[in-house]
């Protein structure tokens, strides 16, 4: 398949790109270990990380789904209606800047520490580049179409349900594709906020008792889980964004 | 059998050693209790869980109970994990600063934004330096990294059972200066507290009676212990761990119930002249000795 | 379908400060057939979507609507100048849309027949970008014969079609739309001799009525009367500043 | 003015929500503080957060600058080119499954503990969804305009500047209205990897501190700040998103 | 310009798994008009995308372009049968697109002279959702014109034209291509009928030529001959099966 291939190609020209700047910079170890040492510690600690990796992937793919869901259920609903997009519009955004140290407190006093608080947290990470992407797919005015619906005797909600939606599929497209690649550091983030398994707590561990290696090994099983969950949705997604 | 939060001050670590242990030999169960280890990313966050009631104990820094305290939280310490100082001023063995004077002009690290200020300008003090002399910067996640690449000339909240073995495990030698060799009081670095509105002195007694056990297997057991605890996680085994394990092992506190009053009252009030507190508070708001009571 | 009204446009418009047209004064009859010729860029297009209570970027003042005063909206359907088929769905899908925006289902007979009727039976389920110029405009006409309006307003429904399937649609049209108010925009002097009981010719000078022939539309195709309208039609359309008399 | 007034609007809104939330939930305030004590604090404390604001801002703009015109010019790099696509678009997804504390010595070894760093953090946050929504739009076929493009004999690279970028301006609109919200968080992050300075770094130092009160002034005038940005940049791409 | 090549179209085609023509063969005469009518549907926007090189979803096997073989690439202009404006760009932006396409300047007086002669010498900085139908498709024009190429395809150029502007587009359109290869789709035999050198009509059958009326083009809209064969063309595209005789 030649998409596996161009993965695999991309992947090849990584490891060059890493293993050329370890070796250009020379950079200690315990800052930037080579692509060998981890590949190392990657197959050692296979067992561990896969473990880890699995809790993880758990939190990514339901936060993914609940935030796709909550996103695009907002956007259509801040797409209906000026006064809530006036009104609510600002505060979804000021909800961005709120740092999760703020957040963790919040989230576990009513998640507790289980599986809940990290999709919480992955889901106010997920959530807003789906909205906010969505949002604007469904604002553009395409006045021609909507015109003719008005005379066709369509209402606002069946105008929003028939014509402005599908007409914005593309934009909802762009915000899950955002949200493939935000949605694993959105659970890892979580894990932050109190967790004992996941891949974030891993590295964390890992980068607290400076075990650079376990750390980037965890990162790059992160990071290899996000590229493929994001050709996915890519590819799930295409259609959408290929209509003319 | 009794349920029992703990939410540890950071992720599982030998400094919990005697928790793991009792955990893993059965002691918790033997006062009937069925603890729940909690493990969070964020020191800070545990005891403003106890104090918030969602959890019967956490795991803090005796410092940061002080400033906890004068901000209003309800808590109080109830017991003592590991009673001396941990943090240390670390600098490279082998790098320019000597002694604490050849830091003027440098820039010093720190990660846990709490009595950071306090100390340092307290060691500083007796070398004839001010904090202005000196550059602050918060490195957060790279204590060590950032003092053995030498973008920092040194760093404060280094535990000296642990950034010294990483950087030993690094090939780098280390420096410690310890803050209690520097004219600050000696405090107890790990402690637990619990809100003293809501807590169970009962409970909280057996918790405590369990860990002492622990401590004194470990004591005894230093071997068996390091294996017990290795065995509990298998993230936990590995040679840092060990080498730390080692290092931690005289510093946990013999008699987790017992309280210094004196330590807490001095405390209180280095930090009420350091200005980092306003006034200072009877050391009854602070601490509690659950076997006196 | 309620009793088809006759419209009224009386008054002027003004498109991004300039004047489109001033004191105009249009009566289409109700239940009849009246066709609207005139240069490009009159006003033509503006007209219809006023009457179909679309703003766009026009300031009109008058009256415009039905000319009992009783409002329009809900018994008018507007054929566009430009299809406007939603891209994804399909000529059926396309076709139905009004139903589904009003919240009913079509119904499904009833679509068959238009669509054969349009010739599109075999294409119901392509989508607008698979078919031809021709085929789309003619699923854009077999979604406004769905409508089932009193009020049709069409805008070059057959501009893009050969003069076969054109001969068809005007018969087809003329007979789904048997008595109700129509008013029809076209280019083709042959198109509104066949079809306009009223033939109103707008410049910028005003509008101009022509009397049409007798007889009930569609007329034929090759009758000596249309050609002679076609003809007289085309002489007003290709001089300057036409000379017919002022419409009533 | 009525935009000023919805955001008073919502603002209002928030504050009640705000104030509601602590009623009925009865958060102890070191949790989440009440709108009076944090205004309180915001008021008294105005110096100490002016003073971090005005550096937190100046990473802020310079970041959303720097990091909207690589993100344009990547996005437009990776739609010139389908090999690049599928060597680095793979690359850059990879690149934000990074966690900042593995970032975190690598950015202050390189930029140092100043404005560097920081700028850095806010640019690698920013970019991506600058290239991932104007690449999506990018690579939208519009089949009819390219072909007769080919057919006036344009070549690839012109096709790409009259036709394509123009026509993807809209995906460019949304990718900088998620910038300028990620902006903000983007430049704390950065201050969270070594600071002495800025809003990051306050509420650090504020959470260390148990100062919540502090913690939440400084939150609420990133916040602020975070939606007044996000207002002026929705402002001005407006009419990018309003062509038909 | 370079000299203009006669076009040549031998082979099948099909779209989509559907067969649509078999051994056709059309033969364009060089430096002439030729004009192609046919059913809405039969393939005649294909046929001019196949010669323009736009490959669509048609699947073709034969010979394609020019009838000496050398490529046509960069001697071809398309006007399609949709307007395909650009709507960021304003009337003179769309129509010296092909220029800046090419990395040139568009000659500014050529550009003035191409909008006044379509009439839209007003309207130069009007984007196109601010123009009627008619005025758009004369901005299409006006963008073809100015690619001076030596084929031009131009699919149904005039369609959205009343008749004064059509009969002046047309006689513009002829004016300016002087000399050039260019075949036209149409659905007015009158138009074919005044335009072509050659008129082809494309049926399910496959191709069939008809004998226009001696005479330079345009010839005069009202002259008998034309008139004559504007009739004929009109019976046969009205009759199902053409009688015509075939292509050559
Ligand atoms: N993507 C496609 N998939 C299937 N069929 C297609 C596709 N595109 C076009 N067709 C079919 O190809 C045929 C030829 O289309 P073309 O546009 O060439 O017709 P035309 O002769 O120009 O018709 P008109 O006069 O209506 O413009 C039509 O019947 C159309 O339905
Ligand atoms: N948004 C706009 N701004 C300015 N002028 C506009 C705008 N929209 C339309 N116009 C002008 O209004 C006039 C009327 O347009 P309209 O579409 O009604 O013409 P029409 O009679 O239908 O012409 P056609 O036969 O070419 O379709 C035109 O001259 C057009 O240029
Ligand atoms: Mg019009
Ligand atoms: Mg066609």
């Amino acid at each position: 398949m030649s998409g596996l291939r161009a993965l695999a190609a991309s992947a090849l020209l990584g490891l060059a790109l890493w293993q050329g700047l370890v070796w250009v910079t020379g950079l200690p170890r315990f800052i930037l270990p080579g692509p060998a040492r981890v590949a190392e510690t990657l197959w050692q600690s296979r067992a561990l990380l896969a473990e880890h990796a699995l809790v993880t992937m758990a939190e990514v793919l339901i936060g993914l789904g609940l935030g796709t869901v909550l996103g695009a259920l907002s956007a259509i609903g801040l797409a209906a209606s000026a006064r809530a997009r006036r009104l609510v519009g600002p505060l979804l955004v000021f909800s961005q800047a709120v740092p999760v140290f703020a957040l963790a407190p919040l989230l576990t006093l009513w998640f507790g520490y289980g599986l809940g608080s990290k999709v919480a947290m992955a889901l106010i990470i997920i959530f807003f580049p789906v909205t906010a992407s969505f949002l604007d797919a469904l604002m553009r005015p395409h006045r021609d179409w909507q015109g003719l619906a008005r005379v066709m005797g369509g209402s606002p909600a069946r105008i929003l349900w028939h014509i402005r939606i599908p007409a914005a599929l593309p934009g909802l497209a762009t915000g899950l594709r955002l949200a493939a690649v935000y949605a694993p550091i959105g659970a890892v983030i979580g894990e932050w906020v109190g967790a004992s398994r996941g891949l974030g707590y891993l590295m964390l561990l890992a980068n607290g008792r400076a075990k650079t290696d376990l750390m980037f090994a965890a990162l790059i099983v992160l990071a290899v889980f996000t590229v493929l969950l994001h050709a996915a949705v890519n590819r799930a997604t295409r259609p959408l964004l290929a209509r003319d | 059998q009794d349920r029992l939060t703990l939410i540890l001050d950071w992720f599982v670590n030998p400094d919990h050693g005697p928790i793991i242990v009792a955990q893993e030999q059965g002691y918790f169960a033997d006062q009937g209790l069925a603890v729940e280890v909690v493990a969070p990313a964020d020191p800070s966050d545990p005891p403003k869980m106890v104090a918030a009631g969602q959890a019967e104990l956490a795991i803090s820094y005796q410092p940061q109970l002080h400033l906890q305290v004068a901000e209003g939280l309800p808590l109080v310490r109830v017991g003592t994990l590991v009673a001396t100082p941990l943090n240390c001023l670390l600098a490279l063995e082998d790098g320019p600063i000597e002694t604490i004077a050849d830091l003027e002009g440098g820039t010093i690290g720190f990660s846990v934004a709490g009595v950071e200020q306090a100390l340092l300008g307290t060691m500083l003090a007796r070398h004839g330096l001010a904090l202005e002399d000196v550059r602050l910067v918060n490195v957060n996640w790279s204590l060590s990294p950032s003092v053995m690449s030498g973008q920092v000339d040194a760093v404060l909240g280094a535990f000296r059972n642990f950034e010294l073995n990483q950087m030993a495990l690094e090939g780098v030698a280390g420096r410690c200066f310890y803050p209690e060799e520097e004219g600050v009081p000696a405090y107890d670095e790990l402690i637990y507290v619990a809100n003293p509105d809501r807590m169970d002195p009962d409970l909280l007694r057996r918790f405590l009676r369990a860990t002492e056990r622990a401590t004194q297997y470990i004591v005894n057991h230093p071997e068996e212990s390091w294996e017990i605890f290795a065995g509990s996680a298998p993230e936990l085994d590995d040679a840092l761990n060990e080498m730390a394990w080692a290092d931690t092992l005289p510093r946990f506190a013999l008699r987790p119930e017992a309280l210094d009053e004196d330590r807490y009252a001095r405390f209180e009030a280095f930090l009420a002249e350091t200005g980092l507190v306003e006034g200072t508070r009877p050391v009854d708001a602070l601490a509690v000795d659950l076997g006196a009571q | 379908m309620s009793a088809a009204p006759a419209l009224e446009v009386t008054g002027r418009a003004e498109i991004a400060g300039r004047t489109l047209f001033e004191d105009l004064s249009l009566q289409v009859p109700a239940g009849r057939w009246t066709c609207l010729l005139g240069p490009s860029g009159i006003g033509k297009s503006t007209l219809l979507r006023l009457l179909a209570g679309l703003a766009g970027p026009v300031t009109f003042t008058g009256r415009c609507g039905a000319a009992d005063g009783t409002p329009l909206q809900g018994r008018v359907a507007l054929m566009a100048q430009d299809d406007l088929l939603l891209p994804w769905l399909d000529v059926a899908g396309n076709a139905t849309l009004g139903a589904r925006l009003r919240g009913r289902r079509a119904d499904p007979a009833r679509l068959d027949h238009v669509l054969a009727q349009v010739g599109l039976a075999d294409l119901a389920t392509r989508r607008p970008a698979e078919l031809s110029g021709g085929q789309r405009q003619r699923a854009a006409l077999a979604r406004t014969l769905m409508e089932d309006r009193a009020v049709v307003l069409l805008d070059e429904p057959f501009s893009a079609l050969d003069a076969r399937s054109r001969a068809r649609m005007q018969e087809l049209t003329a007979d789904s739309l048997q008595g109700r108010t129509v008013l029809l925009v076209t280019h083709d002097p042959a198109e509104a001799a066949r079809l306009g009981h009223r033939i109103v010719v707008m410049t910028e000078r005003g509008l101009h009525d022509l009397a049409p022939p007798p007889g009930p539309v569609p007329r034929p195709a090759g009758d000596a009367a249309t050609l002679r309208l076609q003809a007289e039609l085309l002489e007003i359309l290709r001089r300057d500043a036409p000379t017919a008399r002022a419409a009533g």
